[in-house]
């Protein structure tokens, strides 16, 4: 019986930063040991705990598709003892991880359907993961339609930016970029992701939603996919709850009767609308 | 005054400012769930003032429920919540102008755990008092014990009967105790360090961080403790016994010049750690030091938000002056 | 800190930590050093802003993490670069010093005391007077954290 | 009043020590507390109810799950378990005892289990006393249990003065049972001598669930909630509640990660690092603590979170008992 609680260690390859600020970063991680990489099977969506021990463990989504040759991105927001901790971590140096934890995006029930991604601010980490893995030439003919609506505060809190310029270029993939507020250069849509995604023309019979974002984003973006008419079936929604141990056992990410770290991070809407409203 | 005069007079002045529009709600208490038991409760309409008790069992420190609430407020206190509130006006967490104070005399609380303790868990299912006696149901058969045989520790050494600020006075004036000094504080301090130190771990040693002491504690009220910060961490959360006393330690500091020795924290404390044994050090020392006893003044400023220029100093390391004084030379 | 996890080692000095206000007793250690005092080197000075500043905490915390002696100075009363920092604090010491003998920690550990910019000399005998005195004690372990 | 234990009882403690490591109930500074004991003397079954239930032996309030002492070696090292002879936890109530019954389902059971637990509740064989009083703060029936109920419990006891009967309920209990030659008496502790002390009016748990799920939205829990101080004595008092946090520490280059009890009743429980709280008021957390006992629980766990053991009962400082918090939602009128 494997210990749970014992991370996997990590090398970390690259540590750079995402947003004008410095407040966020993406730290590449390696294996090294072929045996820990070739057991690490995970989908989009799904996240793992980083720790550096004597400072502090803490989840994030993995930022990376599945198809990235063993390396994996998380990207981290500054906020606290942990988080600033791993953004001082220098190529070379090691971090624990435990993972992969939690559900993923339901890949299956997304082939051959229409694809709509929402996400907000440093949730759209797991959206990228999905957005990379599908528009890979190899995967991007089982997928229909594909449409990524990315928002962040400002420009210069926008994450991503080789993808989003590459996802832009591509005409098999449709980018909304919205910022809650531009600044004198910025020349792209401004407003929240609800409003972006009120814009947008969708086949939504054909069209499977996937959400991750704050918990504000989540609550005004739910509205407008019913709008638009996604049906709360094919809605999903990458739910963000404070997390500690990751294996369904320390309480506390507790929404109703299912743990977010086990039973989520995605849920389907329709299943979310049985469970207490916490969420929102 | 009986004590069910002083029901009667809390419910009517209550019901009296509620259907005034003076205030709009009233704290007081009410009896509890089962029998030596009062919990707070919240009455805003003159009809619900017929919930408002007052007994032995009142021991709750209602100035923990003024802080964060809207409108005006009439609160049922007793002495140590009274100078609970003058400390939070004076830390300007509560306004004055917005409290009525209905006070009550307060003859000390009974520990329902000591009452237990001597029945023998036997199940206690009455309780009526009369002349300074508790008179019990325990187990079927009647019991009658001295209230103080059975007081809360804190009640013990209390020094204030009477509430210290106060708009609508119940009952007579009690007979205030002579100020029973700090003999408990005198004793420990004369024992030898090694003693102290191992009475204060055994008493540590209890201790399982459940934070109760601090989170009933009508004085704190920091939007984050000490004890939850994590960046930097002061204190580790966990069980090594540097960690446990520290956070003791650092407490008690906090609360030098403010605990008003309501017993809160003691009754609160789920292993029964005598948290006094701290406290009551801090509370000696800034009575002798600075004459200062936190919640009797409202007018006197808080004795660690300033200084007097004699303040003590033979604490202090004056290195023997002929060797060291050369002053650069 | 680098005090000896071995206390019968016959080698063994303390460690003490040493808050300076920014203003006088830092300055004052610096001129014991240009004005060439000799004092044990078993001080680790931390400068802060002033005697003000220092929150029990940083006292306390010394201790958790293996300091067998605190030293505490600031400015004479009257000389606060911030008139008054030091009489505040004065206050509070008076009270973290009781609290910690009261709780076993030994008297002779931790110390307060007024350096002036001026007084390298003073600064000298204070950290002397402290050494000895902490030798004396051994090593501290009343606060010492250590994991289970 | 209580009696002390009967002769049988001692006698059987007396043999247990010569075959394993005993706990049981024993006063410590006035108060009772489960610990390790050399002698049935020790032993204090006769001193009412313990203050802290046994939950601290296979979840204790602090345990270190990693440490490291080394620079560089990020991942760390689950402690050296020690040799793990049988220990054996006596003289516990039915009611803690199936307390270990959840906690078994929980941190012991789902895809991980947890190793640590695991670990020490392999070693462990419960053997439980059936109650022949009942105190004020009781309710074991409420929630399904009962002054006999064997959940958790791998031999039950029924002391009968001069010597005891006893129910075995496990294969550890037969292991057991066979090291000390105690034989299971087939009419058994379950079919009591002694009275049956009534523990709490039966409540329908299932009628309990339905309508606290109907009632998430309700006003009512501000209300309930409002003497609240959030203080979480009931949580860490409770001998079914296992929520924890974890930490990490540093001293000395000696680093660790421990994980230590946490409480649903402070606000940290669920403050997200950005400031954003799912539950902001005593009255979220409040219900939580509710709906996960006699909800969540339920529904995933097949038992309530709560057994009726009555410490969050008799030691809550506002006297706020949960106990007419469940009975108001089955009142009369369905919700309160």
């Amino acid at each position: 019986m494997r210990n749970p609680f014992v991370p996997i260690p990590m090398t970390v390859e690259r540590n750079r930063v995402e947003t004008v600020d410095g407040g966020i970063r993406t730290l590449t991680l390696s294996f090294p040991a072929d045996a820990d990489r070739g057991a690490f099977d995970f989908v989009p969506g799904q996240f793992a705990e980083l720790s550096i021990l004597g400072v502090g463990e803490a989840p994030f989504g993995i930022a990376s598709s599945p198809a990235e040759g063993g390396l994996l991105d998380f990207t981290i927001s500054r906020v606290g003892r942990v988080t600033t901790a791993l953004h001082h971590l220098e190529p070379g140096e090691s971090v624990g991880l435990r993972g992969p934890l939690g559900n993923g995006y339901p890949m299956s029930e997304l082939e051959g359907g229409d694809l709509l991604l929402a996400g907000g601010g440093f949730g759209f980490s797991t959206l990228r993961a999905l957005a990379r893995f599908v528009l890979k030439q190899s995967n991007r003919s089982r997928f229909g339609d594909i449409t990524v609506v990315f928002g962040a505060r400002s420009p210069g809190l926008l994450l991503y930016r080789d993808d989003l310029e590459e996802w832009g270029e591509r005409r098999d993939v449709r980018l909304a970029v919205t910022v809650d507020r531009g600044d004198g250069s910025w020349t792209g849509l401004t407003g929240t992701v609800p409003d972006a995604l009120r814009r947008l023309d969708i086949d939504a019979g054909r069209t499977t939603a996937l959400v991750c974002g704050p918990p504000a984003m989540i609550r005004h973006t739910i509205p407008v996919l019913a709008g638009l008419g996604v049906a709360p079936e094919r809605t999903h929604v990458s739910l963000e709850m404070k997390m500690k141990c990751g294996i369904g056992k320390c309480g506390r990410c507790s929404i109703g009767g299912r743990y977010v770290c086990t039973d989520g991070p995605v849920f389907r809407l329709a299943d979310l609308e049985n469970l207490p409203g916490e969420f929102r | 005054m009986e004590a069910s005069a002083i029901v009667r007079t809390v419910r009517e002045r209550a019901a009296e400012l509620l259907a005034s529009g003076r205030v709009d709600l009233v704290i007081g208490f009410e009896q509890g769930s089962m029998p030596m038991r009062a919990a707070p409760c919240f009455v805003s309409d003159a009809d619900g003032t017929d919930r408002l008790v007052w007994n032995s069992f009142c021991g709750v420190n209602l100035a923990r429920f003024l802080r964060g609430r809207h409108g005006r407020i009439a609160v049922v206190a007793k002495a140590c919540d009274t100078r609970a509130l003058v400390e939070l006006i004076k830390e300007n967490q509560l306004c004055r102008t917005d409290m009525v104070v209905i006070g009550v005399p307060c003859a000390g609380m009974v520990d329902s755990a000591a009452v237990e303790e001597i029945t023998g868990h036997a199940g206690i299912t009455g309780v009526e008092e009369a002349d300074g006696r508790l008179l019990l149901t325990a187990g079927g058969s009647p019991v009658s014990l001295p209230r103080e045989d059975v007081l809360c520790r804190s009640c013990r050494r209390c020094s204030t009967r009477n509430p210290v600020i106060c708009d609508i006075a119940v009952g007579e004036r009690a007979p205030e105790p002579e100020i029973p000094g700090f003999l408990d504080v005198d004793q420990f301090a004369a024992l030898p360090s090694e003693e102290r130190r191992t009475r204060i771990e055994a008493e540590m040693k209890r201790c399982i961080r459940c934070n109760a002491c601090r989170n009933v504690c009508p004085m704190c009220y920091c939007v984050r403790c000490f004890a939850d910060d994590a960046f930097p961490q002061w204190v580790g959360r966990g069980g090594d016994p540097g960690s446990v006393m520290s956070f003791h330690l650092v407490r008690a500091l906090h609360l030098a010049g403010r605990c008003v020795e309501c017993g809160a924290c003691e009754r609160a404390c789920p292993t029964g750690v005598d948290l006094g044994i701290l406290n009551r050090r801090m509370s000696a020392d800034v009575y002798r030091h600075f004459g200062y006893r936190p919640g009797m003044a409202p007018e006197i400023p808080s004795p660690l938000s300033t200084f007097s220029p004699g303040d003590p100093e033979d604490f202090m390391l004056e290195p023997d002056r002929g060797r060291s004084c050369g002053c650069g030379g | 800190m680098t005090t000896g996890e071995n206390p019968s080692t016959a080698g063994w000095e303390p460690g003490i930590v040493a808050f300076l206000c920014n203003w006088c007793s830092y300055a004052g250690a610096d001129s014991a050093g240009v004005g060439r005092h000799q004092y044990p080197s078993s001080v680790r000075i931390i400068r802060v802003p002033c005697a003000g500043r220092i929150s029990p905490f940083f006292i306390i915390s010394a201790f958790l993490e293996g300091a067998d002696g605190v030293l505490v100075s600031g400015c004479h009363p009257g000389d606060c670069h911030y008139t008054s920092g030091n009489l505040i604090a004065r206050r509070r010491f008076i009270l973290l010093k009781s609290l910690l003998e009261h709780a076993g920690v030994e008297e002779g550990r931790l110390w307060f005391t007024w350096v002036s910019a001026s007084e390298g000399g003073r600064f000298a005998a204070v950290v002397d007077t402290v050494t000895k005195r902490v030798r004396a004690l051994g090593p501290a372990s009343c606060l010492r954290r250590r994991f289970i | 009043m209580r009696r002390p234990p009967g002769r049988g009882i001692t006698d059987l403690v007396e043999r247990l020590l010569t075959v394993a490591e005993v706990y049981a109930p024993v006063e410590r500074d006035q108060s009772v507390v489960f610990d390790r004991i050399e002698s049935a003397r020790e032993a204090a079954i006769d001193r009412g109810p313990a203050a802290l239930s046994p939950k601290n032996l296979v979840f204790p309030r602090c345990e270190m799950l990693l440490s490291s002492s080394t620079r560089g070696d990020e991942s760390g090292r689950a402690p050296d378990p020690g040799p793990g002879g049988p220990r054996v936890l006596f003289g516990v109530r039915p009611c803690d005892a199936r307390a270990i019954a959840l906690l078994d389902r929980i941190l012991g059971g789902g895809e991980k289990t947890d190793s640590y637990y695991i670990r020490r509740r392999e070693s462990l064989v419960v053997i439980s006393i059936g109650c022949t009083e009942s105190l004020e703060t009781c309710f074991c029936e409420t929630t399904g249990g009962g002054p006999r109920s064997t959940e958790g419990s791998d031999i039950l006891l029924e002391d009968l003065g001069d010597r005891c009967e006893a129910s075995i309920i496990t294969e550890k209990g037969v292991w057991l049972a066979g090291q000390i030659g105690l034989e299971h008496d087939p009419a058994g502790a379950r079919t009591p001598r002694g009275p049956a002390p009534p523990a709490g009016p039966a409540a329908d748990l299932a009628e309990l669930k339905k309508r606290l799920d109907r009632s998430f939205e309700d006003q009512c829990w501000r209300d309930i909630a409002l003497k609240c101080i959030g203080c979480g004595v009931c949580t860490f008092l409770c001998p079914a509640c296992h929520c924890f946090d974890v930490i990490d520490e540093e001293t000395a280059g000696v680093r660790v990660r421990s994980r230590i009890w946490d409480s649903c009743q402070f606000p940290a429980f669920t403050e997200q690092a950005s400031g954003y709280n799912p539950r902001p008021s005593a009255a979220e957390r409040f219900r939580q603590r509710v709906m996960h006992k006699f909800s969540y629980c339920i529904e995933r766990y097949g038992m309530p979170g709560c057994v009726g053991c009555g410490r969050c009962v008799s030691r809550c400082p506002v006297n706020l008992d949960i106990r007419t918090v469940t009975a108001s939602f089955l009142g009369d009128g369905g919700e309160p």
